[in-house]
């Protein structure tokens, strides 16, 4: 067993059972709280994979900025963000039953398909590279996504501004 | 004959500048021109007459048939095609003048008799057009013409017995005037369709080829025809419309249920006369028997009955079948030979709308004077109502057949037509003859003498027993009395008419002849049954009528109340029709036809309540069954692949 | 320019005048210039088709032009008209002139109204103009869906289930046309959608025609009350205004009759003469169960709808002899019964504006209350029961003689009980004219009301004119519609 | 040595029906909100194992993680202003309260 996959296990471990608690714990606070261990988790993996970067930006930006707002919206709601009442059974009956069916067929996919190769070559990927890809026009670079991004989020922004607004 | 047109225009125009205009019109000038038209239309259609007569005999000897006008008024098919015109023929010239003198007595009689009355226009627009249906009837140059007339006929006899459209029993008695005879005209439509589809023509005359086309459906179509003549001309067993159509007023009565329109049934039979009499005859002696019973049957209701108008009405019944049965006994076309019924028909119908006409104004002119039909409001007015008793006791004469009053002379004939026939019709037509002398001397002994009903209630007011003070009877004013004069005096003399020379079955002129025998003993029977009445009612009250109506109490009930025909009729209606068919088809249709339907509507409502629940509008399970639905669908293709 | 096309642009055209209407009087306004525009046009179609066939024009159809719309289905806007359709459009013309009067004081959303009700116009004089079996359906559609809206927002008593009930039925109705509609394309080899051109090819599979045939006529026979198909007719017509009443008794039924003989049997001969006796049997069931569950009706209106499902089975039964004269006479009776029908509801709606009742246990001695509108019932009741000199007359009578042509036993037997309708008809007319009109007052309510307000009279007077000028004058009317069925009827059975 | 990437498939796929199962039985806006986070982020983690172990010579899948997570954050964002909104029409934020966009 070598120590990455030590160190995978233990991360999967961590965000499977604080993703489990998330989903299930009544009060919003923990749920918030946990979702941020996931987050976190899923930045290792990103390391893990050499995507240092994409790292970077989930916690700057997940753990940073939307599980703040999160919270901060918790703790603006008090009371009324308290999830008081029960599912019903059959609601949750069928929840699990579904999301078992799915997971399992998930995994029955993953397992039983050959990927195209395993070509993962534990490189980092340099910030220029990176950089070039987002900005450029060629084939396989991302300004116009990057724009459209970029417009999206401005958008988010005044419209966000705009509902919460008071009228 | 160019004018005759205007016979038919005037009328039709008076009625509609009565009816559209006739609201805001005066009285007096409703009146007026009313009558002044149809006095034009009575000096027209007599002068018309007169130039038919007078155009004289083609060099058979006959007069022929003349149609002025004929316009295709509605083409059907190829050959068929319903036909508007004028026929002038010996027979329809007859009638002309009928119509339009009793109708023009009857306008000026109204004058008097309905002056006053709400909707007196209303009333003098319905004459006309009562008039100008019934002259289209007769000049009909074909038999679909004569149906359509016939329609307008009934309805303008429906409007005007429903005149006093606010009394429960003129409504009931125009609803059923109508129903009964639309229920005969139903078959009168089919034997013309039959008729047209056969003989390939609605005229009068089809050819002969026509004829041996139509073959044995011939005598079928006539049956049926003379059905609808049977409803019109108040046939037993349907003849139940008439004596209610009494509710209208009395001049209408005169008019329409008496003189006119009730003898479109005999119009009709003599019309088709050559047919029957050729290829029909046994409908023709069919039409004899049920003439024959009718006649009677009306008889004995007559004599019993207490409302003076149904007399008459039972009496007009029993005379039309008078005519029915001279037709009926006709066996060829050769007055001769057997033909002379349809002559002895023809002017007793004559007659008959003169004194019958007489008879009912004078009627209305006692009612007028004593506000009742009920025979025991009268008695004795023979002392208030000179002129009225004179022209009264001159119609009674005549319809008992004394002579030399005109009645004699056309009934004569008649059971001069019957004995030709056979003796055992001869004798019972003589019978029925006697017993209408019984019946209307009765009337007329009830009316005019025995112990007058005012001086009772004089006596009673006196007494203080009644506090209202009694209405003196009075004579009716000139514009009542003048028609019962003039026709009083047609009456008197109408019998010296040679009508035979105008009108026979063949259209050769025929010379009446009295046969001495038949003449005294009718006139022996009628004398018998005017003193027998005269016995009885003339004293008022005399034992022998007590000891009748003591002896003859269930019989006297059962006729006075008709036989109990009203009540079959009435149940069949009301519970049969209504109840047992009608209410049950509109149950069936609200609770099976619909009720399947609505079933229907309520399956798939059912069924939308049962998917309901899928769109509950929460996303949550929406996401549930779109990702199970997801899922689904993989494990299928993974199942599949 | 083709003068039929005019009778879809000016109701089209009057639509958008109409929602740019602000106040009552400029609707009204929109709406008497549109309808008595159409009115003209369809005098003077009359009169030049007249002339054009005096003029020894004998084409099946004058005026005839077409605009694809859609090729590769072979969709086209045909129009083209015949006797039978200048009838009908006359008659629609008449009805929607006089149904603007006859709703001139309608409240609320005139507006609204009225917009509706040129649309259902639009759908009726579409369909009467188009010769295209898809624009047919079309305009079939177009005529069926303003009606539910109609009836549900305008309507009384119970118009949210009338209207439901109404559209449903016709709704289904016209699924089965569809479905013949279908079959008719498809079954003559798919090359055209004009009804002439499939006539003429003649070549739809006798075992197909088996299967559309009945299809077709019973989507149209919803619409023209084919038992069992009629009981919308009932709550429809009581729930509807009085306008729509007559639009849809007078006009839209007519669409039934109308296709029943312009589709499923010009288009399907064979089918039509083997299968006619069931039709047949229906019809006669039709007439005669109308017309006696009409006689122990209490309420006006359903009196008439029944009425009305005795006199559009009268015009189906006819259809279904073929014969010329009888369905000259099944046209004329549409006529002849639209405008009668029309008259009626037209009084009855006046009668209830005024009463707010419909029962005649509860009206008694209107003749005294409101003369004109008790006249002008009378005149509508002798009409209806085939008085001469009225329109009703004529038709029913040009119908049994040319059901009489038919010689056997089985058609004999059903024109004779066909038959018994008039004298049926006679006393359910006269039951209701002496119950409701005749008599005394006895409602001390209703001894205030008015008689007719003018807009009425005129609604009134308009009608029984066209009825009378009918039943006096019928030759020019059956001449011109005997044009349309004599061509029909030659195609059919060449 | 490194780990299969079936293995971070599976974690993904895990977390992935973690969210679905909190999203269909969570009755709060912000603990589906959370719900939602969870999934979007075991997308990015698929778009990242992919592009490592099958095309590391492109960057697709990090791009479009790179972006999933722009979307996720601008989402938030935006649905905590809707929350927001929401609560402080309703004074809840419980989605069975929920009803006035039904109608």
């Amino acid at each position: 067993m070598s120590i990455n996959l030590i160190i995978f296990s233990g991360l999967a471990l961590v965000m499977v059972i604080a993703a489990l608690f998330a989903v299930t714990s009544s009060k919003i606070m923990r749920a918030t709280t946990l979702l941020l261990f996931v987050l976190f988790g899923t930045a290792g993996l990103y390391f893990m994979l050499h995507y240092s970067f994409l790292g970077a930006v989930q916690i700057t930006v997940y753990a940073g900025g939307i599980v703040v707002l999160l919270i901060f919206v918790v703790l603006l709601l008090g009371k009324g963000s308290v999830d008081v009442t029960q599912t019903s059974m059959r609601r949750y009956m069928a929840g699990t039953a579904t999301a078992l069916t799915g997971m399992v067929l998930a995994i029955y996919l993953i397992t039983s398909t050959d990927f195209a190769g395993d070509k993962f070559t534990a490189e980092d990927v340099t910030m220029k590279e990176l950089g070039m890809s987002l900005m450029g026009t060629e084939k396989y670079n991302y300004i116009l996504p990057f724009e459209v991004m970029s417009v999206l989020l401005l958008a988010c922004t005044v419209g966000a501004i705009l509902i919460a607004r008071k009228k | 004959m160019e004018q005759s047109i205007f016979i038919l225009i005037l009328p039709l125009l008076s009625f509609l500048v009565l009816a559209l205009a006739g609201k805001k019109m005066p009285h007096k000038l409703a009146g007026t021109i009313g009558t002044l038209s149809l006095a034009a239309t009575a000096i027209l259609a007599c002068a018309t007459a007169a130039e038919y007569f007078a155009a004289g005999r083609n060099g058979a000897a006959q007069f022929t048939d003349i149609m002025p006008y004929n316009i295709a008024w509605l083409p059907l098919n190829d050959t068929l095609s319903i036909d508007m015109g004028i026929l002038l023929s010996p027979i329809s010239a007859m009638m002309l003048i009928v119509i339009t003198v009793i109708s023009l007595m009857v306008h000026i009689y109204s004058l008097g008799y309905m002056k006053g009355e709400r909707g007196f226009q209303r009333y003098y627009a319905f004459l006309s057009l009562f008039t100008f249906s019934m002259l289209g009837l007769v000049v009909a140059t074909n038999i679909f013409q004569m149906y359509i007339f016939w329609e307008l006929v009934g309805v303008s006899s429906y409007l005007l017995i429903g005149f006093y459209y606010t009394k429960p029993a003129a409504i009931a008695a125009s609803k059923k005037a109508f129903i009964v005879t639309r229920f005969a005209d139903l078959f009168f439509l089919i034997g013309i369709l039959i008729y047209g589809y056969y003989t390939g023509t609605f005229s009068f005359t089809p050819t002969e080829t026509a004829i041996a086309a139509a073959g044995t459906v011939l005598p079928t179509a006539l049956m049926l025809m003379f059905i609808g003549g049977a409803g019109k001309s108040a046939m037993f067993p349907l003849h139940i419309w008439l004596p209610d159509a009494m509710e209208g007023p009395t001049p209408v009565s005169a008019l329409i249920h008496a003189a006119t329109m009730v003898v479109a049934g005999v119009y009709l039979v003599a019309r088709m006369f050559p047919l029957f009499v050729v290829h029909a005859p046994e409908v023709l002696h069919a039409i004899a028997y049920i003439g024959a019973f009718t006649a009677l049957y009306a008889a004995v209701v007559a004599c019993v009955q207490t409302d003076i108008k149904r007399v008459l009405a039972f009496s007009t019944i029993s005379q039309i079948a008078f005519m029915m049965v001279a037709l009926g006994v006709c066996t060829s076309t050769d007055p001769h030979e057997g033909g002379l019924g349809y002559m002895a028909s023809m002017f007793h119908l004559f007659t008959h709308a003169m004194f019958k006409g007489l008879l009912f104004l004078g009627a209305g002119a006692i009612i007028h004077a004593v506000h009742s039909n009920e025979k025991n409001h009268m008695g004795g007015l023979r002392k208030y109502m000179p002129i009225t008793h004179i022209t009264f006791l001159i119609a009674c004469l005549a319809i008992a057949g004394i002579p030399p009053f005109s009645g004699f002379f056309s009934k004569d004939e008649i059971i001069t037509a019957c004995y030709g026939f056979s003796t055992p019709m001869g004798l019972f037509m003589s019978g029925v003859a006697a017993m209408t002398a019984f019946y209307m001397f009765r009337l007329y002994y009830l009316i005019f003498w025995g112990k007058s009903h005012y001086a009772e209630q004089v006596e009673l007011y006196k007494a203080g027993k009644i506090v209202e003070e009694p209405h003196k009877p009075h004579e009716a004013p000139a514009a009542m009395t003048i028609p019962l004069v003039f026709l009083a005096a047609v009456t008197c003399v109408a019998g010296f008419i040679p009508f035979g020379e105008f009108v026979s079955s063949n259209g050769e002129a025929y010379t009446i002849h009295l046969d001495s025998t038949i003449a005294i003993n009718s006139t022996l029977l009628a004398i018998g049954g005017i003193l027998l009445a005269t016995v009885m009612y003339a004293t008022g009250n005399s034992r022998i009528t007590r000891v009748v109506n003591v002896v003859m109490h269930e019989p006297i009930k059962a006729a006075y109340h008709r036989f109990y025909l009203d009540e079959v009729w009435l149940f069949i209606t009301k519970k049969v029709i209504f109840n047992c068919i009608s209410r049950p088809i509109a149950w069936f249709d609200r609770n099976v036809v619909d009720a399947s339907l609505d079933l229907m509507a309520r399956a798939a409502q059912r069924l939308g309540t049962l998917v309901r629940p899928l769109q509950s509008g929460n996303i949550q399970t929406y996401c549930i069954y779109f990702l199970s639905g997801a899922l689904a669908i993989m494990l299928v293709l993974l199942y599949i692949y | 320019m083709n003068m039929l096309i005019l009778f879809i642009i000016i109701p089209i055209v009057m639509l958008p005048a109409l929602w740019a209407c602000r106040k009552e009087a400029q609707v009204r306004a929109v709406m008497v210039t549109g309808s008595t525009l159409l009115l003209l046009l369809s005098a003077w179609l009359t009169v030049d088709f007249i002339s054009c066939r005096n003029a020894g024009n004998n084409d099946i159809m004058l005026y005839t032009a077409s605009w694809p719309w859609y090729e590769k289905l072979n969709i086209a806007l045909s129009v083209g008209v015949d006797g039978i359709s200048v009838a009908m459009l006359l008659l629609t013309s008449v009805i929607v002139f006089t149904g603007v009067f006859a709703s001139w004081r309608i409240r609320p959303m005139a507006k609204e109204f009225f917009l509706w009700y040129t649309l259902l116009s639009v759908g009726v004089y579409g369909f009467f103009v188009s010769t295209d079996l898809f624009t047919m359906f079309m305009f079939y559609e177009t005529a069926l869906i303003p009606m539910y809206l109609l009836i549900g927002v305008w309507g009384s008593g119970k118009k949210e289930y009338s209207a439901m009930k109404l559209t449903l039925m016709l709704m289904g109705g016209s699924a089965f046309l569809l479905m013949g509609i279908l079959g008719i394309y498809f079954g003559s080899g798919a090359t055209t959608m004009n009804i002439h051109e499939i006539a003429a090819m003649n070549n739809i599979p006798t075992a197909t025609q088996y299967i559309f045939f009945p299809l077709t006529f019973i989507g149209f026979g919803v619409l023209g009350a084919l038992f069992p198909f009629h009981t919308w007719s009932p709550d429809g017509h009581a729930s509807a205004p009085t306008s729509v009443s007559m639009l849809h008794a007078g006009v839209l039924m007519k669409l039934g009759g109308y296709g029943c003989f312009r589709i499923a049997m010009y288009l399907m001969p064979q089918a039509a003469s083997d299968l006619a006796w069931i039709f047949i049997i229906l019809t006669t069931i039709s007439v005669v169960y109308g017309a006696l569950s009409a006689i122990s009706q209490t309420d006006l209106k359903y009196i008439n709808a029944y009425s009305s499902v005795s006199h559009c089975g009268l015009v189906l039964f006819a259809i279904l002899m073929m014969t010329k004269t009888a369905c000259t006479g099944a046209i004329l009776q549409m006529l002849s019964h639209g405008l009668m029908t029309a008259l009626f509801f037209a009084i009855i709606g006046m009668i209830y504006g005024r009463t707010h009742t419909r029962d005649i246990k509860q009206m008694r001695g209107l003749m005294k209350i409101m003369p004109f509108l008790a006249v002008g019932y009378v005149i509508a009741g002798l009409a209806n029961l085939g008085l001469p000199g009225f329109s009703g007359f004529v038709a029913e009578m040009t119908v049994f003689a040319g059901a009489f042509e038919v010689n056997d036993t089985f058609h004999r037997t059903v024109t004779i009980i066909a038959c018994t309708s008039i004298v049926i008809t006679a006393v359910y007319i006269l039951r209701v004219v002496g119950r409701i009109l005749y008599g005394e007052p006895e409602n001390e309510e209703h001894k205030k009301l008015s008689d007719a307000t003018w807009d009425e009279r005129f609604t009134i007077i308009c009608l029984v004119i066209c009825v009378a000028a009918i039943g006096i004058a019928p030759m020019w009317v059956s001449s011109l519609i005997a044009d349309g069925t004599g061509n029909v009827l030659a195609n059919m059975f060449p | 040595m490194t780990i299969p990437a079936e293995y971070m498939l599976i974690l993904s796929a895990v977390l992935f029906f973690i969210g679905v199962f909190g999203f269909f039985t969570r009755r709060n806006l912000v603990s589906l909100l959370i719900c939602t986070e969870l999934m979007l982020n075991a997308v990015d983690i698929n778009f990242a194992v992919f592009n490592a172990y099958c095309h590391p010579d492109r960057l697709e899948g990090y791009i479009f993680s790179l972006f999933g997570i722009g979307v996720a954050a601008a989402e938030t964002a935006v649905a905590i202003a809707i929350i927001i909104n929401v609560y402080r029409n309703v004074h809840s934020i419980h989605i069975k309260r929920l009803k006035n966009l039904k109608h």
